[in-house]
């Protein structure tokens, strides 16, 4: 069976996969950007994931809330551009939803609140190429599989998420800097989705190697 | 990728260094949180001005920073808006009590960051106010769109706003001039070749032999359309057609006309095209009475330029008229 | 070759034509043949100051017309000295009737026109007194070249000479001052990338994706030796340390360090290089008390930048602080 | 048996043939310029000559001696550079030694004239990769041939100077902008010994059509 409650130390597991995630694929979103926006997107996560690793290190956090809410306040204090107060309150407000321990419900909980931070910052609507397109399908798919616990309920999000990058390719941006291309944004996919991907695939693993 | 830097990752630090070394006597440069702030700190009663946004633009915004313009700049990342915690800092040291009015570009990082901060300076009792900057009318300012991008004219914005605030204006009516300012200012940029993010080390668009980029960003984000290269006047055009027809200009009024240039064009090319947008506007009986030239909002080594036009009354001319000692411009100081 | 303009060649003309438009305030330009001087004509009693060369540099010469500096300045064709008639009519418009001082750039053309120029002046009873600069330590000075070229110290002969014709010095005392900063400045560029001349249509000369050119003229004229690229610092230690060695600086001493783009660099990086010049000369305890960073004297569209470092003593700092009131250089203006 | 004298009718068409020639070379004129030096010597050389040819045009000079002096001072105002004064002052000077006709002797003279005006102006001596490595060893040859009449004369010049053009190559210059470059002006013939001899050949041209 499944692990029933994940704890801070998945939080940092997670945080850490995430950083080796985003610096393996610091160029690929880069390139993602320089189609379609100004080419800083994986620099800007790369230098984020890696002072929040670097923070946590000097830490002693006793939940996935805790670990969350450094991450979100050094993505805040880091990352800049629009990835970075969207990350930033997406976390906060996920620190919040997860407390001391996840467990399946916990994740559901976890995501929507980082959906609902994203939206309340940036306004967008599913269909708009953001990293929205990512994180709304990965929050239903964990509630789908929120019974089967926590791990299954962060590998439905993560394959959720992936699908949703995916699925931003074809789409024409009304958000962010891409939108300034109208038309020609479709063909190309969202690099705030493809991280977003990137993260929760990392949640996932996390999760597995519990 | 050739540059004249050290570390990718050092470039913002370094640059902004060497520009505090170079102009002790306009401004302090501090270091962390980075901001770059008038040598002798707040004044004291004045409105304070801040703006900033990603690096990669200069001068703005640290060039502007000086008696009669900005109090603060917060240079970010390459390309990248600065985080809250800057913007903050600055904020406090441009603050004089008076309040502290917020200039900020319309990119949803700027928007983001700039708001938070807002409220981070509001929580330690600074009255803040925030001015959009919204001129690009290469892109259509629609639901489809994130809004039009904060270029060109963000400049006339900083100096006009500055000489307001100079004179001992309130944040009120600084905010109102502000906000009077970028209501009659349009821009447009054209692209002849990409810049290269020292960062991504290669550049961010693909230009044919052939191609020129209509309607850039001062990021490098793709314009509007792509067209074969065209003879200076007919790109002029281009970019002053768009601009005219949405700012209505009727014959008689008067304007300033700004040429700017996006990093890598000669002075000569933009003065080639400033002839040519003065002859268009001449003809429509729009009376050019100010004028600027010259690498004032750029996308590092970019070919290109924009034209901006704000229309002008007798308020806007003089205090753009009005005395500015900042490192790129300066007049009667 | 991409670039805003109409006819490759009409490009001066056109560009003189269009900085003309913008600052009437400041210039007039005089089409046929062409020039530039003040706006208000010679002053009455004052020194005239004429220099010029070929078009290609700006801001350079015309951006250096106002109060302060230049009188008249006069654009040859791309890159080509001027014929000496327009420097003739330069040299009429400029005289007050204390004398005309022509700063020359030491290139075989300019010594020419100007030296036959400087003839048919004399014929018509206007006394002239020529300098030359010739500040470029690329170039060995010695019998096997034309000697040393003129770059960036011209832009500090003209300024610093101006302030000395301005307070009301006479021909000979100018002259003698133009003297002092040619014998007290040195430069040295580099090119990361190479220029294109619209009527040539092709770049002046190639440079593998990793080479530098250092020494390098401002025509694109080859230079010392073909490097491969390498980070700020180093490209900064191999322009300074000629300079600095060919000045023979010792501690103690105080200078201007100016750090010039040739055009296509952008602004932020010429700071990483002023950063890093100011650490070499503090570390060899020379205080670098004035400063001047940006493009001042271009080579068209050319990436890569230069240092010059003036020795300073006392008049020469007064003379550099005095008011200037140009197009390209304002202070207290 | 060849011409006797050349008239103002040679001269003429010299000057026809002169600009044709620069015109038809102006990119070659500029790619060995763009070598050595700045690119411009064909831009300046055919600016010059199509307006000598304008000039005279408006003009009708009476001898070879008024056709060369209208081309000196079209050259000199319209030229620029280091071209322009160096052949302004050679056809002055060549001007005052043509007269009213040229024979044998008068090429030879008036060849003469332009050299010494040549090193009057600019302190080259040959060997130093200049013009004056086509023009010396005209002069020469015109000295040599001057026997067999002005055709034959300005037929030896123009070979001479061809030949002096394509021996720059190996030179390492010591005059003009391309000293700069020092050793590595070798192996790059120089743009002015190169248009010498294209003018000098249009000369000889022109009396041979005579
Ligand atoms: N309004 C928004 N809502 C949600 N996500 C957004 C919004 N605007 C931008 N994004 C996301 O941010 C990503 C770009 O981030 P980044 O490149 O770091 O910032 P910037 O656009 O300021 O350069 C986009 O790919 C998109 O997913
Ligand atoms: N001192 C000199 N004496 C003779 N010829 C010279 C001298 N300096 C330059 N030249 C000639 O001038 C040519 C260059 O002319 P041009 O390119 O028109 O002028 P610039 O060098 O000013 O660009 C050289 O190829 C050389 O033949
Ligand atoms: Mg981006
Ligand atoms: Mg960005
Ligand atoms: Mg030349
Ligand atoms: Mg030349």
């Amino acid at each position: 069976m499944a692990t029933d409650t994940l704890g801070h130390a998945w939080a940092l597991d997670w945080m850490e996969r995430a950083r080796a995630a985003v610096s393996a694929e610091r160029i690929a979103l880069i390139d993602l950007d320089r189609a379609i926006g100004d080419g800083d997107h994986g620099e800007n996560m790369d230098r984020g994931f890696t002072a929040v690793t670097a923070k946590l290190a000097t830490q002693a956090p006793g939940s996935p809330g805790e670990v969350l809410k450094t991450a979100a306040t050094t993505l805040m204090s880091t990352v800049g551009g629009a990835a970075g107060p969207l990350y930033g309150t997406a976390f906060l407000r996920a620190s919040k939803a997860a407390g001391d321990a996840v467990d399946g419900d916990g994740v559901v909980a976890l995501l929507d609140a980082a959906v609902e931070g994203i939206q309340a910052r940036g306004k967008a609507e599913p269909g708009e190429k953001t990293m929205v397109d990512a994180w709304v399908p990965a929050a239903r798919a964990a509630r789908e599989a929120a019974a089967d616990g926590p791990v299954a309920a962060l590998r439905a999000a993560a394959e959720a998420a992936a699908t949703g990058a995916a699925e931003t390719e074809p789409m024409v941006a009304t958000k962010g800097r891409a939108s300034y291309l109208g038309q020609r944004s479709a063909g190309h996919r969202d690099p705030g989705a493809q991280s977003t991907a990137l993260l929760l695939q990392a949640a996932a693993e996390a999760a597995e190697a519990q | 990728m050739k540059k004249l830097i050290n570390d990718p990752g050092d470039v913002v630090t370094e640059s902004v260094r060497g520009f505090g070394l170079a102009h002790p006597e306009t401004v302090r440069v501090n270091e962390d949180p980075l901001f770059v702030c008038r040598a002798g700190g707040a004044v004291a009663g004045k409105v304070g001005l801040v703006s900033g946004g990603g690096s990669g633009h200069e001068p703005l915004h640290a060039g502007y920073v000086g008696q009669g313009m900005l109090d603060a700049a917060v240079p970010g990342a390459m390309f990248t808006s600065p985080t809250p915690e800057p913007v903050l800092e600055a904020t406090k040291a441009a603050d004089g009590g008076a309040g502290v009015l917020h200039i900020v570009k319309n990119y949803t990082g700027d928007v983001l960051n700039f708001e938070t901060a807002a409220e981070l300076a509001e929580a330690e009792d600074i009255t803040v106010r925030s001015v959009v900057v919204a001129d690009d009318v290469a892109v259509e300012d629609s639901l489809y769109t994130a809004g039009r991008r904060g270029v060109g004219g963000t400049v006339l914005v900083e100096k006009i706003a500055g000489a307001a605030a100079e004179r001992g204006e309130d944040l009120e009516s600084v905010a109102t001039i502000a906000e009077q300012v970028i209501e009659n200012v349009r821009s447009m940029g054209a692209a002849l070749s990409s810049c290269t993010v020292p960062h991504a080390g290669q550049p961010t668009f693909d230009l044919g032999e052939n191609e020129i980029e209509i309607g850039i960003g001062i990021h490098g984000e793709p314009g509007r359309e792509r067209i074969p290269a065209a003879p200076a006047d007919e790109i002029t055009d281009r970019l002053l057609n768009p601009v005219l027809e949405d700012l209505s200009l009727s014959s008689g009024e008067k304007v300033l006309l700004f040429v700017n240039g996006m990093g890598g064009t000669p002075l000569s090319e933009l003065y080639i095209v400033y002839g040519h947008a003065h002859d268009v506007l001449a003809a429509r009986g729009v009376e050019v009475s100010r004028s600027l030239v010259g690498n004032y909002i750029t996308s590092l080594e970019m070919q290109g330029a924009s034209i901006t036009v704000l229309r002008l009354d007798e308020t806007l001319t003089e205090l753009w008229d009005a005395p500015v000692g900042t490192v790129a411009l300066r007049r009667g100081l």
